[in-house]
């Protein structure tokens, strides 16, 4: 799965995007959820779980913490930016 | 009605109509900087009757690579008394209110109450904020843009049963996690993109024409012109704000002065007095620092005073920049009449411009 | 370098070398009107160390709803003057070229043959295909740029190996297919939009920055924000110009001038003097005319000289606007010390503003 | 088969998209590639022929008139633009 990283996000993973396996070879838990996404996204990069305010995109659409996530989906991590 | 808006009251879907709408219309834009001025420079342009500007800083040279109203001729004047004069230049026709302050609890009920709608061209977090709780509490729409490196947001917020930035972003980010705008570069183009937007919206809402950006984020990225528009829904709770905070982090932006090393480096060489203050511990200090430093680490901040002398600007430097702004923070609230600069990137990157 | 850009300078994938490519580039802008002024305002701001400025005409009451740049104390003032001026005054370290000419085939590849990289900012299709054409035997590449109402284009072509102007239109539309840009209106901030965008581009360009949109055409929609990518392919013949063609069809927009309705009516009640020819057959005059019309119809146009005084500014009205239109055409050709207005939309539109 | 209308193409037909029939009931032919599909259109509306330089897209892409199309193809007409 592909996710596509947006402002501070993009600055703390060094890409504007990153591939999440949908298939695990290291035993490792694979994210169901957009809660676990952001878990397991946060033990390869800590610094994302400083975000207190992060919104997370599914195919386009606010999705809350408990929605369910698949292969196929799109999905977006949409800090909030604060410049003008 | 005249011939100077010809060209658009000749479209089909804008018409006289529109244009009478534009003229009636009441507009704030909060802060001129590199959102708020082609926001300006547009609504104006368009024939929007009644135009608020509200702004407290100067024009400084590093304003100018995006805000594109200032000359190098304004620099040290106030922006708003320059947006003034320009925007008048520009058309006659329009009534401008201008608001000497930045917006605050006590002054944004009254200021936004007399306004159809708001314009956030503001640069940080509370700010925004703020414009959301106020909106939320009168009931009156605004439009929504930010800015990040060479990306960009734009929505329109609370616009009737709509949803707000709290809808989007619960709670205000702490100053840790996300950087403030100082420490974050912008393209001096995406403002003007992302401002130009913000206007288009601003006349959709005020006209009734095309559909208003409500419940969507429009998230922007210049580098490759990807467009995606989120869709959000509207909480409830977060309508029913009936009175503001009692406080709104008063981090305004402007307030922390900083330099980067290639302009401090130019000082050096130059013949101006200043005092540089290194604010690493003395472990850090004794392995390297600049010649004329004056050590004052972070946790002895109060040793300062008897330090320095007080009728020459002070720098600030650290390792990379952190503990610099935070001792700006501390110095620049302990000693309101002092000049406080803190060097960007610290010695880390001055180490990169000076042998 | 200076503090001056440092917003930009601090971002990781612009920095300093960034900047410098910026400062080292030569860029044309052609046109300054609603796309060029924005181009210009920015691609000064951000440091692009020498600007070409091209366009003869004046400002005009109707380009201010979306030129930006320009004020009410600029009206009848050359363009390019004022540009001049305003851009000299926001960056001192630009080089500007100043080409007091349109853009024709006998100049158009001496003057952009000086220049890295083209911005066709102009507003009529027979200078788009002269900028391609010679931009492909130049082997520069150019920023494109156009305007419908609420929806913009925008793509680089000629860039490296992509595809050009002509790979998307190969051939020029003819006048009676597309309207021109006098009957069809523009939004005013559409331009700024699509402007900002074209900056954005331009600086893609110059510094190798991001994504350069080349290959694809970005059309945009205004009224919902809709933005399509539309990828194309090179068509290798049209990368083989070798000469420019013999004709462009010399159509500049901003030589049929035209009045509004209201304007017009305005005009009818001052004291101003003025000869109003109406160009319809003498059966439609029968009908109803304005009282002041002197009718000369289209057919008979070679009888215009004897019936008009000629030391008067000359309105030329019809039905609809279309044969008032052909009308000013013909006798600005036949007549070119006079001036002449033809009046939108004609008698149909005059009826609802005259009782 | 929805066609997005751009430019004048939006002003002949008076809407910004157009509904194109993938199976016919009144006999007509049914246009199966970019062709026919402008001859389709030039019928009902005479105003299109006139176009000469009009560029068509399928699911995005740039379309030759001999390129087939599917009632699920994304259809755009983008005709071109001169105001500045």
């Amino acid at each position: 799965m592909t996710i596509l990283l947006f402002g501070i996000t993009k600055d703390i993973v060094g890409s504007s995007t990153l591939s999440v396996p949908t298939s695990s070879v290291t035993g490792r838990k694979i994210p169901k959820t957009v809660k676990e996404l952001k878990q397991f996204l946060g033990e390869t990069y800590p610094e994302l779980n400083k975000l207190s305010s992060l919104a997370v995109a599914v195919n386009n659409a606010y999705a809350e913490d408990s929605e369910t996530i698949n292969s196929y989906d799109e999905i977006a991590l949409i800090p909030p930016v604060s410049g003008g | 009605m005249n011939s100077r808006y010809i060209r658009q009251t000749s479209l089909r879907d804008f018409g006289e109509n529109g244009q009478a709408k534009l003229f009636k219309a009441k507009v704030l834009v909060v802060g001129l900087g590199g959102l708020g001025l082609p926001v300006l420079q547009y609504l104006n342009a368009m024939g929007v009757g009644t135009l608020g500007l509200m702004d407290q800083d100067v024009v400084e040279m590093h304003n100018l690579q995006r805000q594109v109203l200032y000359t190098e001729k304004d620099l040290g004047k106030l922006k708003l008394e320059v947006v003034h004069n320009k925007l008048t230049a520009q058309n006659s026709q329009t009534t401008f209110k201008t608001h000497d302050t930045f917006l605050t609890k006590e002054n944004a009920l009254k200021v936004i109450e007399k306004y159809d709608l708001v314009v956030d061209a503001t640069d940080n977090f509370p700010t925004r904020y703020l414009i959301n709780d106020a909106c939320v509490i009168l009931n009156k729409p605004f439009v929504y843009g930010a800015l990040h490196g060479f990306e960009g947001h734009i929505s329109v917020f609370n616009y009737n049963n709509g949803p707000t930035y709290r809808c989007l972003y619960p709670e205000m980010p702490n100053a840790e996690e996300i950087p403030n705008c100082n420490e974050n570069g912008v393209l001096g183009v995406i403002p003007g993109i992302m401002g130009t937007l913000q206007a288009l919206e601003a006349v959709k809402v005020l006209t009734g024409v095309g559909e208003v950006l409500s419940g969507k984020l429009m998230v922007y990225n210049g580098l490759n012109q990807f467009v995606s528009k989120i869709s959000f829904k509207t909480i409830p709770e977060n309508k029913k704000i009936t009175r503001l905070q009692d406080f709104y982090e008063p981090v305004e932006c402007d307030v922390i002065p900083s330099i980067g090393v290639n302009a401090f480096q130019t000082l050096r060489q130059s013949k101006e007095k200043y005092t540089l203050i290194d604010v690493r511990t003395t472990e850090e200090f004794d392995q390297s620092h600049l010649n004329e430093a004056i050590n004052v680490p972070l946790d002895n901040l109060d040793n300062f005073e008897r330090q320095i002398s007080t009728d020459k600007e002070v720098y600030i430097i650290c390792q990379s920049g952190k503990r610099s702004e935070l001792a700006l923070k501390h110095l620049q609230t302990a000693y309101p009449n002092l000049t406080f600069y803190h060097i960007l990137g610290g010695m880390n990157k001055m180490m990169t411009v000076c042998p």
